[in-house]
């Protein structure tokens, strides 16, 4: 199916058309379910003037870690810092902009963005800074803040599988942020483990739906570094 | 004698019901599952995309594609189920999980929680916090009464930035569980030997003490 | 795990605390992947004044069109009448109250029933009949209708297996309206048609967690009607 | 000669490029899959929940868990995917379906369409129809020229209630392929044989006709 094959066999194809200054999403919770491969190449293009959608920025040295050390990112819309000395240092300096959004909100700003909803309202963050100069309202007897929806140039995430088509599966915990991000991009980019013929992902179990993916890569060394590595005692 | 973390977390745990479906936050929190009374089931739920949250594995079975949402390695229990966090936080904002449990920095006695910054010395960001207690009916927060130098972090009124307005009905401290209620801290129970004379003198809001203030059980 | 087993054995232990003039949002389209016994009971119980949402309302004499021939619902919130004949009778006559709601519209407005989100935007019937008398606003460039959510204090829902803990799947197109409905319900029950022990659903492929059911029973006889059935020529 | 319902579909299915995600309608643009021209591949969408709709099943193979929009049993094609009909709209809505092709009663020169009611005769409901024209940004509405009574339903603007508003920019009938731009119909295409003047007599709405219309080729 000659229009629907998705698959790429370069990273720099996966990013053509990717350019300083645009609005990229990167997909993944921490250093789960980030696709290496990809923001490593946004690294060595050295695009600067980012603005990155993350939960995280990854951490020191690795993730998007890398592209604070390059000072690519100039917006950062993210809900956690955690123990990223550089990212809060860049925050708390003024370097980067940062724009801290709860969890919750992010995920559904995402998906709201995908899913052609400009805004909406949510309870999370009223009476918080995150209200701040934003439109609020009593529906109901509660309070609740309007959010405006997100959307991307490019979406760069990681699936576990993706079927030539571009439809997409992912692994446990990995998927986070990656299934909102595919339909928030206007060009997603699925870095994933295994790519396989169209007919060996079960219809009925897609997370992710081949129209919301314009390319697929094959990532070459998923390194998968853990950030809290615990186990029973 | 004020309560240790273990304790802290071992008096939360008589709060879980069976059939509950939980989220523990990060730190004392965490420790309330090791604590689960006998005859009580509950399902943890981790807000990065996990329901039914199992123990830590083992280094053979450890799973870089399987973590808590403090970024842990985990295992799922039978019956669990993984989904994205838009998914995830489906269930928080909409009321679905039955209890919360999360530390502070600062609780007032309006009922507002502060956790997530420090302006000038500390930024972690709020991660799921602030959907958290946006979204659960049942919230108890875990926190030392007061910090190092003695200073109450039970005020009547927070000084940090907010991580929710008028959300948190239960704290649990070393030295007492409290409800807030009619804009006022009640003391329910006292930690065991701590008097009630310690806790009123590190609680900087106002607290309202009945007659009878019994100690808590921890068996 | 006791306060695990959402399992119920009969249909009147399915539906107990179902009451008159209760708001109900029942699965399906068309007759596809429709609650069959749990409608049965209702009719049965013969319960009133009802508000049922549901995108149609079955056939004449089977699925909700059994609930409108004993006139059990005052108040219908569907999006398609199509050709049952006693739903276009009812609405024109205005003996049942009907509001018309674009599929789209009525999905998103149920999810965010089930997800905390009191309202949202959508171009979605701006400048026809659905926007009167609703906020509307021009959100960068484009007009936008603001839609509140819906919630239900029972949904009626079908799947395909469920295990005991109440984690569900859905079989093909039969998916259609059922899990946002889970979400919504304050008692949702899931009618299936097979229910296995927690464990035997891989937990990478749950439709539904089990977080939003609260009753699963095994359905005795699906009939699985169907409406146009065509087969090529 | 005025075009049949085949031609119709015929001339839309020449408007589909290798690639296209595509939700067709009830009706008219039903047959256009019967026409989608060598060497161009596309996913058809059905709002229900399926990307991916193939040819109607044998009798051996049908089964009621299956069906499309119009409630028709179906079959999936290699690669297709079922989902829910909320994640089915936001496809719809998030503006990710190439080309939607859709019937009506009434289309006006601003852009509207009418096709969901008739009042006081005909309710069928709007179903998806609303979304649909709402978020593709590239639409076909194909409908017959003038009712049977020769009344254009081409129009200035619509009488019935609206479906949606300024939305529609291209018309496919048995006499005529028409765009809509700066509130006027644009005649680009005849059907051979149907003189200017015929579509010129059955269009209530401006028409702006260029010095040449060519015909349509059907092959």
């Amino acid at each position: 199916m000659s229009g629907f094959d998705k698959v790429v066999h370069s990273y720099e194809e996966a990013l053509e058309g990717f350019t300083d200054n645009m609005t990229v999403m990167v997909g993944g919770f921490g250093l789960c379910g980030i696709p290496e491969g990809l923001i490593e190449q946004v690294y060595k293009m050295g695009s600067k003037g980012l603005t990155a959608i993350s939960n995280n920025a990854g951490v020191d040295g690795f993730g998007l870690g890398k592209w604070l050390e390059k000072r690519q990112i100039s917006t950062m819309i993210g809900s956690y810092v955690g123990e990223n000395e550089l990212f809060e240092k860049l925050l708390l300096s003024g370097e980067m902009e940062v724009i801290l959004t709860p969890q919750g909100t992010l995920a559904e700003k995402i998906r709201a963005g995908g899913a052609g909803i400009p805004a909406f309202f949510t309870a999370t963050g009223f009476g918080t800074q995150v209200a701040e100069g934003k439109e609020t309202r009593n529906i109901d007897g509660r309070d609740y803040v309007l959010e405006p929806s997100l959307t991307a140039d490019f979406a760069l995430i990681k699936a576990w599988k993706a079927d030539t088509m571009g439809n997409l599966i992912f692994n446990k915990t990995a998927m986070n942020f990656n299934p909102m991000m595919a339909t928030a991009g206007k060009i997603t980019v699925a870095e994933v483990e295994e790519i396989v013929e169209p007919g060996e992902l079960d219809p009925n179990f897609i997370h992710t739906p081949g129209i919301y993916v314009q390319r697929v890569i094959k990532g070459e060394n998923f390194e998968k570094r853990i950030e809290q590595r615990t186990v029973r005692s | 004698m004020a309560l240790t973390r273990e304790q802290i977390a071992m008096r939360v745990a008589q709060e879980l019901e069976d059939g509950f479906y939980v989220n523990l936050g990060i730190g004392i929190p965490t420790l309330v599952a090791n604590y689960i009374p006998d005859g009580v089931k509950v399902m943890l739920q981790s807000e990065n995309g996990l329901l039914g949250m199992g123990q830590f594995p083992t280094e053979e079975t450890i799973d870089p594609d399987l973590i808590n949402a403090g970024k842990q390695t985990v295992t799922a229990v039978t019956g669990a189920a993984f989904f994205s966090s838009a998914e995830s936080f489906a269930m928080i904002r909409g009321g679905h999980v039955d209890l919360t449990v999360l530390g502070a920095f600062e609780v007032d006695q309006e009922g507002n929680i502060a956790s997530w910054m420090i302006p000038g010395k500390l930024v972690k960001g709020m991660g799921g916090a602030m959907d958290l207690v946006a979204g659960a009916e049942n919230i108890i927060v875990t926190m030392t009464h007061a910090n190092k130098h003695g200073v109450s972090k039970i005020l009547k009124q927070c000084t940090l930035p907010l991580t929710g307005a008028k959300c948190i009905k239960r704290v649990i401290t070393e030295l007492a569980l409290m409800e807030i209620k009619d804009g006022a801290f009640h003391l329910l129970e006292r930690a065991p030997g701590v008097s009630v004379e310690e806790i009123k003198e590190k609680t900087e809001a106002d607290l309202v003490i009945p007659d009878h203030v019994p100690e808590m059980q921890l068996n």
